[in-house]
């Protein structure tokens, strides 16, 4: 057992810390609360991480990434997320951020879809979540029907960020019979007639999401991605690494606001006395403390499963529960220690705060988490003893 | 409801103002957030119903009525709307109970009635930047000079500011250090050299109107001083009993709204084939809110009856903020919970109501100060459970 | 203690038990609990200071008091020593209660004057090792035979068995399945073929007597059937205002108990130079205990002011038996932890209120099925906070 | 960084899970509510972890121990936690587990006390603790003062575990000034005139430790073990150690409470359905699950720590915060889903529940560990960022 990061890695992330120190944090007062950052913004911080070798540092070597693994992403995103710029689900300036999908494709997929996302060149997004199903693949109700050579897709999907800006979609689509086993997963272009935006969602989050509307779009078989009925595959796949990367946010963010509550609080005098020796404050302090350490290793160790290839199906879950709860504990902890000035929109506390909050829905909400995690126990697949025995 | 310990008379008060809320409050209520306007207009359709200045005497043209019976206005106004109930303040709120029971005969003559008209509203400047709870290091200040009081200084935190007609601002009149050089003066809009600043935009209550108050060499007559330095424990009676008359029932009725949108919401949506009401775990999560403001409300309408008896404390002040405040993060915050996504986004009044409460714990005295208060009673003997 | 509004009565009352049981009963609840010796001579004391069979009316020799003064009793019972007030729901709980409300002429005019004299203790036979709250799945069986039942079976967490001279035992009298099934009959003791088992040690209230029943072929005189199969809607109703008869304020005083512990302890103990009550973290757990407690208090005598008014609920004795109940694990979790490792100590009676009132959450139904209760209570319309 | 338990270590663990199911479990009915086995019983028991090799396993090999550090500690505590035999705070079966002062003496102590300490011959108890001082060094009133060639000491130490059965007595008293630089450590033989057992404390859990009276007793210059007036940082190191150890104590109780909890939830049946359909009882089984896993990372990360000899003192009081409250809410909730059969002593769960308790007082207050992480932090000696930072 060896806790030790690597040096690499931890070269890595002082690169980052000082990217975003230097680069993205003198944008907060204006982009915080923004659910993205301008397109010339955007290019010119993109040339900027290429400069410096970061772009597409978390993807595999072969595809021209920097192959750091997912260790090396969440360190990377533990400091990015010490700035509310850019917003969460904004398309990062560091990589593409792009999901397992696309390399799930074919050898054309990759070349048309795959490899102009990680040049910066395309854009895509996710369509999962429907309005009756949430998280619940049985209740998809998007249909895509064979039609010759093409398929015929109708239906709606909600919740999609960025769609506005996607050049393609990563669609899935009901194409058999109830179950899980029935859905597809096919990549649709941008101006496919039949495919329009819908409504435009205004979330508590700085999140800005899309509806997606499919009225008899037809699309050519050859976008299917894999097989025909083997999508929530991929799909659980997508849903596993974004939850493990709820981890590093989360934790990014409430390190700084616990940074912030602990200068506030050696820096006020109330009654004579800094804020920081009343007992009280001092035990708010403890207590986040302790929940970010158990976080952040919580994490560590989801990482290094996935790094090893390791199934991580479980701690994904676990750390997207403890990790968010966590969040939202030490933000809203770091604004009750500043008062007033907590609340107030200057600060960058209050968006944090709103953020934290949406964590704990979207993505699967903390429910759903709960039920993976006893579901694992209770049928006895998740041996309760599970550290170092992979 | 708890109607059962209630009067004829406060149930049919309950009947009248949630129709109103119901029919001219909610559906506004959404975009006041939005636009950060505050809907003034709402005051005036209270006051025509007889609903504002509710604590004014016949005398002065008020209806006379108890603290219970604003507790109901307030809680079921918040029930539509929480920005028109922090608004309701300003005719029931800290101010006007100030000038009633401190003001001078002229004063209270000259304005209470035009307040129970809903025609004068009220604000209360008192945090400044380094002096929130601590109001014994209030640095604005006003100095005697002839006939007049000069003030100079800022006020943060002023709820109501951008729709006030008047303004009682706590000030240091002595260079006394601590609470002995503080008193309270009312400066009227448009008195030279008193401008309010710039709409200050929090978390939540966005359509209250929040706004700076600053002085440059203000001049106010010096028959607007309503308490001279060194009787500051005279206000805070009044701010006491006015933490049970707007705050906690604000919370209350905005988790009660909460509530009763999550138990609709729980019944019809469906996850795995059946609504999640028939889900055990969502069904503890309605208890709990259920049981948490039953206790809320069991608190909040003993505290303000315990008023009108003529036995209010500060204590009891203290525990019922304290205990509503929390009481409603939780209760919203489960409710949107219950909503998934849909708690997220603007066109549910959820995530509204979560941001809303979220502030209510940090103004009118944090409830950490609140706890420090309630600690110092039971140790000092003065409150024992 | 919520003084206001009680009536005149009701403080005197108050006084009168809490003079008692300072007297008799807290020097010995240490040794009750180390023993595990139900106390039944504090129910002698109680009883010729007329403080039981309080809900027996005046025509059965009882005083005919009302709910909420039984709880008043039951509180400063609990105050000094729970195991006690665990006793007294042998003369004023669950089954007291049935015979009064469900008993034959006969039955009320033979038992009650002597329960109300504290000469005849009951008890209450319900759970099974497979039939907790589930009482529909009770096994235990009643077989008419002439003008005979027999009786054959066994019941668990009977408590005041060791001491109780009656007993009403749900059995199954009628092979249709579930509820409909179940009717109670009474016990006396000394019956052939009914035995008191060995007494079970719990966490908690181990001087209470507490015991398994046993029937091999017991047989009962057929008028001591109390309620025949398909009509246990009337017992559950008896049961659900006993809820708050005697959990709930047994926990309310145990945590009293604790609170004032607490306080005394934190100003005496000195830790880094300081009274640890000088410690802010130390005055907020002080100040969350007494919010707690208010918040229970309100919602226990609201509880049994509503039964009294004729307006008691199902829901409302669950809401109010969570909240307390959980209220109670709080607060003596927090008491002890004040106490440091004195806290621990049996020198102390810190951890035996913390183990009494962890029971309490278990037992007369958990506050799990509670929140199912509450649950669906809310989503079939029938309540709405 | 690595997350693999080292081969040897998993064997060990192997082994001592071996002893405790067929050696130890047969043993609670009868002595899980007791502060100690019978002498016969632990020396049978002795005997046979001699046998097997076990015996002061994680001793240094220098003195005959089996050398296996702090993380082979804790897995091998971990499997004798999840047995109430033998008490929590009773000499070990496997180990006399004799903290590090003994470490700290001269060539000459080493051979009189450690030395058969270790072979099992000796008892020894820790006596640090007052009335009046609580964890609190600098109230210590407990005096030794220099008379020629002698101590004489007097004063008395209360919630001594053992002072009954032990051969010496490892006192911390007062020999100067009032800080922390005034205190002495003496090694007091029994029966030294003046030194008496006091009172005999029941507490709730099933210690029953003493107070220990020091009146006029008479101890020579030559048992002080280091320097005069730097007594206070071996009591420190033994706290520190002391308090790591209380996160695989409180993980294996846990352990053993939430399958007891699942195997319950599988099979009992209320209202015609398993308790394991139910979502809320699901929920609890999953809140436990995720913070039993926490816990145990962030003890084998303080293990790690004090195993490459790095300062773990802020680490050690996060371990016994936090595991200490998973244990007190795991053990809790498992009760709560056996109902009735929960409470019953006849089940381990009721006296685990009071030993947990208990643990959040003894050795160190909760409050006190949130006051010493808050002031790592507050002035600024705690860095946030911390793992793989050593």
């Amino acid at each position: 057992m060896d806790f030790l990061i690597p040096e690499e890695l931890k070269q890595l992330r002082e690169s980052a810390r000082r990217f975003v120190t230097e680069e993205l944090l003198p944008l907060e007062p204006e982009y915080a609360d923004n659910h993205d950052i301008p397109d010339d913004i955007r290019a010119r911080l993109q040339a900027r991480t290429k400069e410096l070798g970061f772009w597409a540092f978390d993807l595999p070597e072969e595809y021209g990434g920097g192959g750091v693994g997912v260790l090396g992403m969440c360190l990377v995103f533990e400091e990015l997320a010490q700035c509310n710029v850019p917003a969460f689900r904004a398309p990062s300036v560091f990589t593409p951020f792009l999901g397992p999908v696309l390399f799930r494709g074919n050898a054309e997929q990759k070349e048309k879809y795959l490899q102009p996302v990680i040049r910066g060149d395309k854009r895509t997004c996710f369509a999962l979540t429907e309005a009756s199903g949430g998280s619940d693949p049985t209740r998809m109700a998007t249909r895509a029907v064979p039609d010759g050579d093409e398929w015929v897709i109708n239906g709606s999907k909600i919740f999609i960020t960025h769609a506005d800006k996607a050049d393609f979609v990563q669609l899935f689509a009901r194409t058999g019979g109830k179950g899980r086993e029935g859905i597809t997963c096919f990549l649709v272009d941008k101006g496919t007639p039949g495919m329009r935006l819908g409504q435009n969602f205004e979330l508590m989050s700085p999140d800005r999401p899309w509806e997606l509307v499919f009225d008899n779009a037809r699309v050519p078989a050859a976008q299917i991605v894999g097989e025909v009925g083997r999508g929530w595959d991929l799909a659980r796949e997508f849903l596993g690494m974004g939850r493990l990367m709820h981890g590093p946010k989360a934790i990014g963010r409430a390190q700084r606001a616990l940074k912030l509550a602990i200068d506030w609080a050696n820096q006020r005098n109330t009654f004579g006395a800094p804020l920081a020796s009343r007992q009280a404050i001092q035990w708010m302090i403890a207590d986040s403390e302790v929940e970010l350490h158990a976080a952040r290793l919580m994490t560590y160790h989801a990482a290094w499963k996935a790094d090893r290839g390791l199934p991580y199906h479980m701690e994904a879950a676990m750390v997207k529960l403890r990790c968010d709860e966590m969040m939202m504990k030490v933000v809203d902890r770091a604004i009750q220690i500043h008062g007033g000035m907590g609340l107030s929109r200057e600060l960058p506390l209050e968006v944090m705060f709103r953020d934290a909050r949406s964590r704990l829905i979207t993505e699967g909400s903390q429910e759903m988490q709960r039920m993976i995690i006893a579901s694992e126990l209770l049928s006895g697949r998740g041996a309760i003893d599970r550290i170092g025995n992979p | 409801m708890s109607e059962h310990e209630l009067t004829q008379e406060q149930r049919l008060i309950r009947a009248s103002v949630r129709a109103i809320a119901e029919k001219h409050f909610k559906p506004k209520a959404a975009e006041v957030d939005r636009t950060r306007r505050p809907p003034v207009e709402h005051i005036k359709t209270l006051a025509e119903a007889g609903f504002v200045g509710v604590f004014i005497p016949e005398e002065y043209g008020g209806p006379g009525r108890n603290l219970l019976d604003l507790v109901i206005v307030v809680e079921e106004v918040a029930r539509c709307c929480a920005n028109t109930a922090i608004l309701v303040g300003c005719t029931d709120g800290a101010t006007p109970r100030a000038i009633l029971h401190l003001g001078s005969a002229e004063q209270k003559k000259k304005y209470l009635p035009r307040i129970a008209k809903g025609e004068l509203l009220c604000a209360w400047g008192m945090s400044e930047a380094n002096a929130g709870s601590d109001i014994g290091n209030i640095q604005c200040k006003a100095v005697k000079d002839g006939d007049h009081y000069v003030i100079n200084g800022a006020k943060l935190w002023c709820s109501g500011a951008q729709v006030s007609d008047m303004f009682l601002v706590l000030v240091r009149l002595d260079p006394a250090p601590g609470l002995r050089g503080v008193g309270a003066i009312l400066v009227e809009r448009g008195t030279p050299g008193f401008s309010v600043g710039k709409h200050l935009d929090l978390i939540g209550f966005r359509g209250t109107g929040m706004a700076e108050l600053v002085f440059e060499d203000c001049r106010v007559p010096a028959q607007n001083l309503m308490l001279p330095a060194g009787q500051m424990g005279k206000l805070l009676q009044v701010f006491n009993s006015d933490r049970i008359a707007t705050n906690p029932p604000i919370c209350l009725g905005v988790a009660q709204a909460a509530f009763e949108a999550a138990v609709a919401y729980s019944k019809q949506r469906v996850q795995f084939r059946k609504p999640i009401a028939e889900q055990q775990g969502v069904q503890w999560k309605l208890a709990d809110m259920a049981i948490d403001l039953e206790a809320a409300r069991a608190l909040l309408y003993r505290a303000a009856a315990r008023v009108d008896a003529g036995k209010g404390s500060a204590v009891d002040a203290s525990i019922t903020k304290v205990y509503v405040n929390e009481m409603s993060r939780r209760v919203t915050d489960t409710a949107m919970q219950l909503h998934g996504a849909f708690g997220l986004s603007e066109e549910f009044p959820m995530e509204r109501m979560f941001r809303d409460v979220r502030g209510m714990s940090v103004g009118y005295g944090t409830t950490e100060i609140h706890r420090n208060l309630i600690g110092r009673e039971i140790l000092d003997g003065r409150y024992s459970a």
